[in-house]
């Protein structure tokens, strides 16, 4: 058994909904039926067959040879097996995936893993806006999982999430865990302004000390805690991290003192 | 006087409206921005799903801004006549809207007459008006929610507030507190404060917020949209059925990428459309000369100017009928996408 | 063109008729059978039920309070998924269009919106034409507006109020005067947080008695067909049923319709304190025969409860599942939108069991009314499932089964066994609102009615034979066909012909630029504002 | 009974008698090993038999910094009980009042298992709703406001049905003072070996028992057989060369561990020879009627 593999025929004339190009729903398929796919989102109409050679038969294991800011939806609700992308991608990598791992080797749109509850999801370039966010009228974002972003990521990373833990390399836009309910967002680099703004619960880790902090989070001290020194070796374990970030006494703020206050935005002491 | 154009060619509306109705047809990916009355914007939804058309408010970012509250959040909300009856306390939150500066300034002058009536104290968050006592905390109106949400609550602030004992005292009088606010002068989150200060209120007194959008056919075709479609602007209908996606059918995000093929863009407004010049493009436009780079160009009138309309008004919180001021055989701007309609092949 | 439906079990309460038949129209109108014709037109209706189209007397399908809550859940429709998958209300007919749409396709013809506040009754009439297929009309509420709450205060007139009711119904284009938990609205701005029917409003010192006995005999003077409409306090609460019985109590022989009883039915007994009061109240409704009510049942799901008692809804936002909700203090009235999941637990199975039993224990089909207050109990779209629960018992049964042993002690379904008959059904959902709502052109298959008909293919399964009729007509055009709607076509909105005394409009242009500082222009509307070519029609009051 | 010799030392045919025990553990860390060590001491203390304490308990291990889930110095703890119940109700008794309670301290799962043991999922509520839920790397923790800062504690730990208590080994020898050294000597090898621990004082009990009494209501009573002022008594098993014995008993996560630690404990003690340590060694059994795990010494000798 070999990978399936997409190989891109040409840029897509469309914005494509890749969503069902999942391990999950191409196991109860044959080539032939997997061509047929509709993955258009106008009048184009495209299917799979129109866009990729597909070849290979083993569904846990799905490439897409190319990457295009076209490709919306990749790994969607995934739950197991592997789906890797040599390129860029468009909205919504990774939504609702429950779990597999899905790599991303260039950027990834807004929206990825947005409601992601369990997996793991690598970005090796940028994301953009509202990673790990719920879409319009959601009520949560992620709930469970590790999202690890090489590069940067835009405004409002991590908007309402519930569970996990999301990390990111290369700093990130404005309002970082913004309306968190609980998790863990982790930024090195620079984050943009009031990260945590209306946060609930959770944890921020900064690797820088913010510009701008909402005067809904008040400085809690450095006392010395164990849960920093968990945290960092846990990344470490995990190859986000090269050394801990943290230390055993990280600076720390409380809020968003605006709602319940209970969330922490933590800096290396 | 020329009613429509062919590029820089005079032609009737009938033609115009022809060939817009041929642009339609070939366009794989065809997007609108409207700018309008209600009856404008039921007549360009119904075109949209007929074409495949994603739709959007014309500049629709603001538009955006205010909708995501009631998407994403809900609201304490209160009709703007019952809060000029009934306020004796107002907050004006940021910047307002110039059309709606005239009436605000009459209304914080003019006593609330129910419910005992008395005085009304105003306060401001920003500017406002340049009347009443501002309330500030840090740089900006967001940081200044937060903090004050964060003291009435009980909690502490990294920043002191200006003025919250004087507003602590006039909120403990007050019968009713209305906050007044436009996505224009506010940000997402922000306005998702000023949200939580008002339900943090309401635990124990009265208060609401009221929305001046920063453009009211914006928010009346916001309304129109949703009872078409079930959804806000921000929808497109490129698979049959209207999906909404606030990000993929930011129509200026889809021409900038590249997906769209084709640009319907609907404006009753004064001011000269700036259309890129590499977009095919089909503009129905208040103008007495061709839209520079559009391939059609049908000429319309004012609504409520040159012919009746329905418009969303903010100082009712509803929709009104607006007599036409100085009636003219312009097409409005529904006539004329009804032109485009009926000539598309059925 | 003359159209023959022919060979069909036709039901027909308001003519006696039962028994297979034909059906003859022509432009728009039901016909006698004629003797020298040969039909342009037959349906072979062999096999079918064939009654008149079917009209729902109570539900919320447009206006501003709904289209709210379209705007609060997007994530409840299925286009919001990138495939149609089974999303909350994703049934629920969500947009206009769907709204027609669905409501033809269960051979529903005519459909009351029983909430639309006066101050945007433009908004709600935009929206409702924009409703395909069916015809609509609209109630225009009254009784927490302080022009009326003035007046009462104030001593006015009999005379005065009827005439004041009289204007707002001509200029909202309404069928009808709903009130709804009567000063509690206007008592809610002034920071009152429950309202009972004895209450008083504060400024006004006004109850809610008296405004409901001020509007009921207003309405009645006025011969407005549709009895006052009434939204009774406490709704929701344990110990409601006794608010409903005061409330039926006060009718004092004149009529009086009762909305969504179900949602009152509550007693306070058990461990939980809640129980069912439905049989009590199925037993006040039997002996007072000048009240009639809707159910508005609840069917177990994710729904959104929209409703203008701004009161109730602001109490119930703890509730909210998903956790948002609007409140809005309006002109006069406001309203609520809660969503909310209706789960078979101990609370449900007993809304459930109460809205069941007000169906089968009122005896009388022309006076309890087919509604689930949509979208509040249920979406319309739970129709052909409620009407399976009333006419078939074992289907009852096989629900009841699957419910918390502790709700069925609390309530007298499970003994009961009654089955609606055909004939109870056309009367329930055709022939008795066209009466309740003074509409004389419809409800009914008799010569000179409007053709709206519907034609079911019968099928054991009766939620199947309902939910997709054979055929619809609609004023005689043919709407839908197996199921599927094959003809678009616009509506009308019916409204009462009230007249307006000059002095009155004179009043109220003085008392809007006195209050608002704007004309009354601001306020009202040609019906050229539709922009649709004959937007309404008249109904006569009663002479 | 036969008698088996290695470098001097005698060592009884026989052997000792365990019984199924329920174990939990968990890994405290502190900012220095002192203070892990007094935690878990401070929680270990007064848990040398469920006789009378309602568990068995004892550091198991030192963990060094790199073997610690928050790279701090600790140990491994481990508590055994005959009920779930029990076990369940001491865990939260002895972290809540002993660890919670020192400075610096955090609490960690160490016991693989299919039942779970609650933990700081108990405790949490001590931080009177200020408690911080965390999930790292699918693990739970709770974090608690305290006066130095933070009490983290994992949610919870795990439970094995596979543990043994009762493991033990009976040292004779000519003096008191040699009986020590030669306890401490098995001790001391003993406490190298992971998943046992040794519960009694300094992991030696003196006063070994025998089941029952003459007296209504006593479990154990002295072990007379080995008491050697009872020597002029039928029952006696002890030669007249003999002057004190003490006891190592044993409670180990599996049979092997029990089995690995009264063999370390038997090399060391005969590694020490008669003339500085004991004379003999011997266990403690019913009979095999009892408990259903043996250790045969002569299985066990270096």
């Amino acid at each position: 058994m070999s990978a399936i593999v997409f190989t891109l025929r040409h840029e897509p004339p469309e914005r494509l909904d890749l969503s069902r190009l999942v391990p999950d729903v191409l196991v109860e398929l044959t080539k032939s039926e997997i061509e047929k796919i509709e993955i258009g989102t106008t009048k184009y109409g495209s299917r799979v067959g129109d866009i990729f050679r597909v070849k290979g038969n083993n569904a846990a294991n799905v490439v897409f040879e190319a990457g295009s800011a076209r490709f919306d939806g990749v790994g969607t609700g995934m739950t197991s097996g592997e789906v890797r992308v040599a390129g860029e991608v468009g909205a919504q990598t990774g939504r609702l995936m429950r779990g597999g791992s899905l790599l991303i080797e260039g950027d990834a749109g807004p929206f990825a893993a947005s409601c992601m509850s369990g997996g793991r999801l690598e970005v090796r370039g940028n994301a953009g806006d509202r990673l790990g966010g719920p879409l319009a009228g959601e009520m949560a974002g992620m709930k469970g999982g590790v999202v690890i972003i090489r590069g940067r990521a835009g405004e409002r990373a991590a908007n309402r999430m519930r569970r996990g833990l999301i990390a990111v390399g290369k700093g990130s836009g404005d309002y970082a865990g913004s309306r968190m309910i609980a998790g863990t967002l982790v930024v090195l680099g620079k984050a943009g302004a009031m990260p945590g703004y209306l946060m609930r619960r959770g944890t921020i880790v900064l690797g820088k000390t913010p510009t701008e902090l909402s005067p809904g989070f008040v400085e809690t001290g450095a006392p010395e805690i164990a849960f920093s020194g968990l945290l960092d070796r846990w990344l470490v374990d995990e190859g986000i991290l090269d050394k801990p970030l943290l230390g055993r006494a990280p600076r720390r703020w409380g809020g968003d003192n605006a709602v319940l206050g209970l969330g922490e935005v933590f800096v290396k002491g | 006087m020329a009613v429509a154009w062919i590029g820089n060619r005079e032609v009737t509306g009938e033609q115009a409206a022809r060939r817009a109705a041929e642009l339609l047809v070939a366009s794989s990916c065809p997007v609108f921005s409207l700018n309008g009355d209600v009856h404008a914007w039921r007549a360009a939804i119904m075109l949209a799903e007929r074409v495949g058309a994603a739709y959007d408010q014309l500049d629709g970012g603001v538009l955006a801004r205010e909708l995501a509250l009631f998407t994403g959040k809900g609201a304490i909300t209160v009709a703007p006549g019952e809060m000029r009856r009934r306020a004796d306390c107002i907050v004006i939150v940021g910047e307002l809207p110039a059309v709606s500066r005239g009436w605000m300034k009459e209304l914080v002058a003019s006593p609330p007459d129910l419910s005992g009536g008395g005085k009304r104290d105003v306060f401001r968050v920003g500017t406002g008006l340049g009347s009443g006592k501002e309330i500030a905390a840090g740089d900006g109106a967001a940081q200044t929610l937060a903090a004050l949400r964060a003291q009435l609550s009980g909690r502490v602030s990294a920043v002191p507030v200006k003025n919250i004992e004087a507003f602590r005292k006039a909120l403990e009088k007050a019968a009713y507190t209305a906050f007044v606010y436009s996505g224009a002068g506010l940000d997402e989150l922000g306005i998702e404060m000023l949200q939580g200060v008002v339900a943090d209120i309401n635990k124990t007194k009265r208060a609401a917020m009221v929305l001046l959008p920063a453009s009211d056919d914006a928010w009346g075709g916001a309304l129109v949209s949703t009872w078409m479609t079930g959804f806000a602007p921000r929808t497109g209908f490129g698979r049959g059925m209207p999906e909404y996606d606030p990000w993929r059918f930011d129509v200026a995000r889809m021409i900038a990428d590249g997906e769209a093929d084709l640009h319907l863009v609907m404006s009753a407004g004064k001011q000269a459309l700036a259309l890129p010049r590499k977009m095919n493009a089909i503009a129905i436009a208040h103008t007495d000369k061709p839209v520079t780079h559009a391939a059609v160009t049908i000429r319309i009138g004012a609504a409520g100017v040159d012919h009746e309309a329905v418009r969303y008004s903010s100082r009712t919180g509803t929709l009104v009928l607006v007599e036409a001021a100085k009636p003219s055989s312009h097409l409005s701007a529904m006539s004329a996408i009804r032109l485009i309609a009926e000539a598309l092949p059925c | 063109m003359l159209t023959q439906i022919k060979g069909g079990q036709v039901i027909d309460p308001a003519t006696n008729r039962s028994g297979v038949g034909d059906v003859w129209f022509e432009d728009g109108r039901i016909v006698e059978a004629p003797r020298d014709r040969k039909p342009d037109r037959v349906i072979d209706a062999a096999g079918c039920i064939v009654m008149a189209g079917a009209i729902d007397i109570h539900s919320h399908i447009g206006g501003g309070n709904v289209n709210t809550a379209r705007l609060l859940l997007p994530e409840s429709h299925r286009a919001h998924m990138p495939r149609p998958i089974a999303t909350p209300l994703s049934n629920a007919g969500w947009s206009t269009f769907q709204t027609g749409t669905r409501y033809a396709q269960m051979g529903f013809t005519t459909v009351v919106e029983p909430a639309m506040s006066p101050g945007s009754a433009l908004h709600t009439h935009l929206e409702l034409a924009d409703i395909p297929i069916i015809d609509k009309a609209t109630l225009a509420i009254l009784g927490n507006d302080d022009f009326l709450l003035s007046m009462i205060r104030d001593n006015a007139s009999p005379a005065m109020i009827e005439d004041y009711v009289s204007w707002t119904v001509a200029s909202s284009r309404a069928l009808g005067v709903k009130v709804i938990n009567a000063g509690a609205a206007a008592a809610f701005k002034d920071n009152v947080r429950t309202f009972s029917f004895d209450d008083v409003v504060p400024f006004y010192g006004v109850s809610s008695r008296k405004i409901v006995k001020t509007l009921q005999g207003a309405v009645n003077a006025l011969g407005i067909p549709h009895p006052l409409h009434v939204h009774c306090n406490n709704l929701g609460v344990a110990g409601a049923a006794d608010t409903a019985a005061v409330t039926m109590a006060a009718a004092e022989g004149l009529p009086l319709h009762l909305a969504h009883l179900q949602f009152y039915g509550y007693g306070t007994e058990g461990k939980r304190k809640f129980s069912s009061a439905g049989a009590q109240l199925a037993e006040i409704v039997n002996a007072r025969p000048e009240i009639t009510v809707d159910v508005g049942q609840v069917m177990f799901g994710q729904t959104v409860t929209v409703s203008s008692d701004v009161m109730r809804q602001f109490s119930a936002r703890g509730t909210a599942s998903p956790k948002k909700s609007v409140i809005h203090d309006g002109d006069a009235n406001g309203g609520g939108i809660v969503p909310y999941n209706y789960k078979p637990d101990y609370y449900g199975a007993l809304q459930w069991a109460v809205g069941l039993e007000l169906f089968l224990l009122i005896d009388d089909p022309w006076r309890v009314f087919f509604t689930t207050d949509h979208p509040n109990g249920a979406p319309f779209t739970a129709y052909p499932a409620i009407f399976r629960l009333l006419m078939d018992k074992e289907a009852r049964a096989e629900a009841i089964a699957t419910l918390p042993k502790s709700a069925l002690a609390m309530t007298t379904l499970p003994s009961i066994t009654r089955e609606y008959s055909w004939d109870e059904i056309a009367i329930m959902t055709r022939a008795a609102p066209a009466k309740l709502l003074g509409l004389k052109d419809r409800g009914t298959l008799a010569p000179g009615a409007v053709a709206d008909v519907a034609v079911y293919r019968k099928q054991d399964d009766i939620a199947n034979m309902l939910g997709a009729a054979a055929y619809v007509f609609k004023d005689g055009d043919l709407v839908v066909r197996d199921g599927d709607v094959t003809h678009y076509r616009w509506g009308k909105a019916l409204r009462l012909d009230t007249p307006v005394e000059a002095s009155m409009r004179k009043r109220m242009e003085a008392f809007y630029q006195e209050r608002y500082g704007l004309s009354l222009d601001w306020f009202t509307f040609p019906d050229s504002a539709i922009l649709r070519d004959e937007p309404f029609a008249e109904v006569a009051c009663r002479s | 009974m036969s008698k088996l010799t290695v470098r001097g030392v005698e060592i009884e045919d026989t052997f000792a008698e365990a019984f199924g025990m329920k174990a939990t553990a968990v890994i405290i860390t502190a900012p220095t090993l002192k203070w892990a060590r007094q935690a878990a001491i401070t929680m270990t203390g007064f848990a040398t038999s469920v006789i009378a304490c309602g568990c068995e308990a004892a550091i198991d291990v030192e963990l060094p910094e790199a073997q610690t889930p928050d790279g701090r110095p600790g140990v491994r703890v481990m508590l055994f009980s005959m009920s779930t119940d029990e076990l369940q109700k001491q865990l939260q008794t002895r972290v809540g009042q002993c660890v919670l309670t020192s400075p610096g301290s955090a609490c960690f799962a160490a016991m693989e298992g299919a039942d779970e043991m609650k933990l700081g999922s108990a405790l949490r509520y001590f931080a009177d709703g200020f408690q911080i839920s965390k999930k790292i790397g699918g693990r739970h923790f709770w974090r608690m406001p305290v006066m130095d800062g933070e009490f983290l504690c994992e949610a919870t730990t795990r439970m094995t049905r596979a543990a043994v208590g009762g493991g033990n080994l009976l040292l004779l020898a000519e003096t008191s003072a040699k009986a020590l050294v030669a306890a401490e000597a098995a001790v001391a090898a003993i406490e190298a070996v992971p998943g046992a621990i040794m519960p009694f004082p300094g992991g030696i009990v003196r006063s070994g028992s025998k089941v029952g009494g003459k007296y209504k209501g006593m479990m154990a009573s002295t072990n007379d057989a080995y008491a050697p002022t009872l020597r002029h008594l039928p029952q006696s098993k002890l030669r007249p060369d003999i002057n004190a014995v003490l006891e190592i008993v044993i409670d180990g996560e599996t049979s092997d561990a029990v089995a690995a630690s009264m063999r370390a404990g038997i090399a060391a003690v005969t590694k020490l020879g008669p003339a500085r340590g004991a004379k003999g060694i011997t266990a403690g059994n019913y009979g095999g009627k009892l408990g259903k795990f043996h250790y045969h010494l002569r299985d066990l000798l270096p």
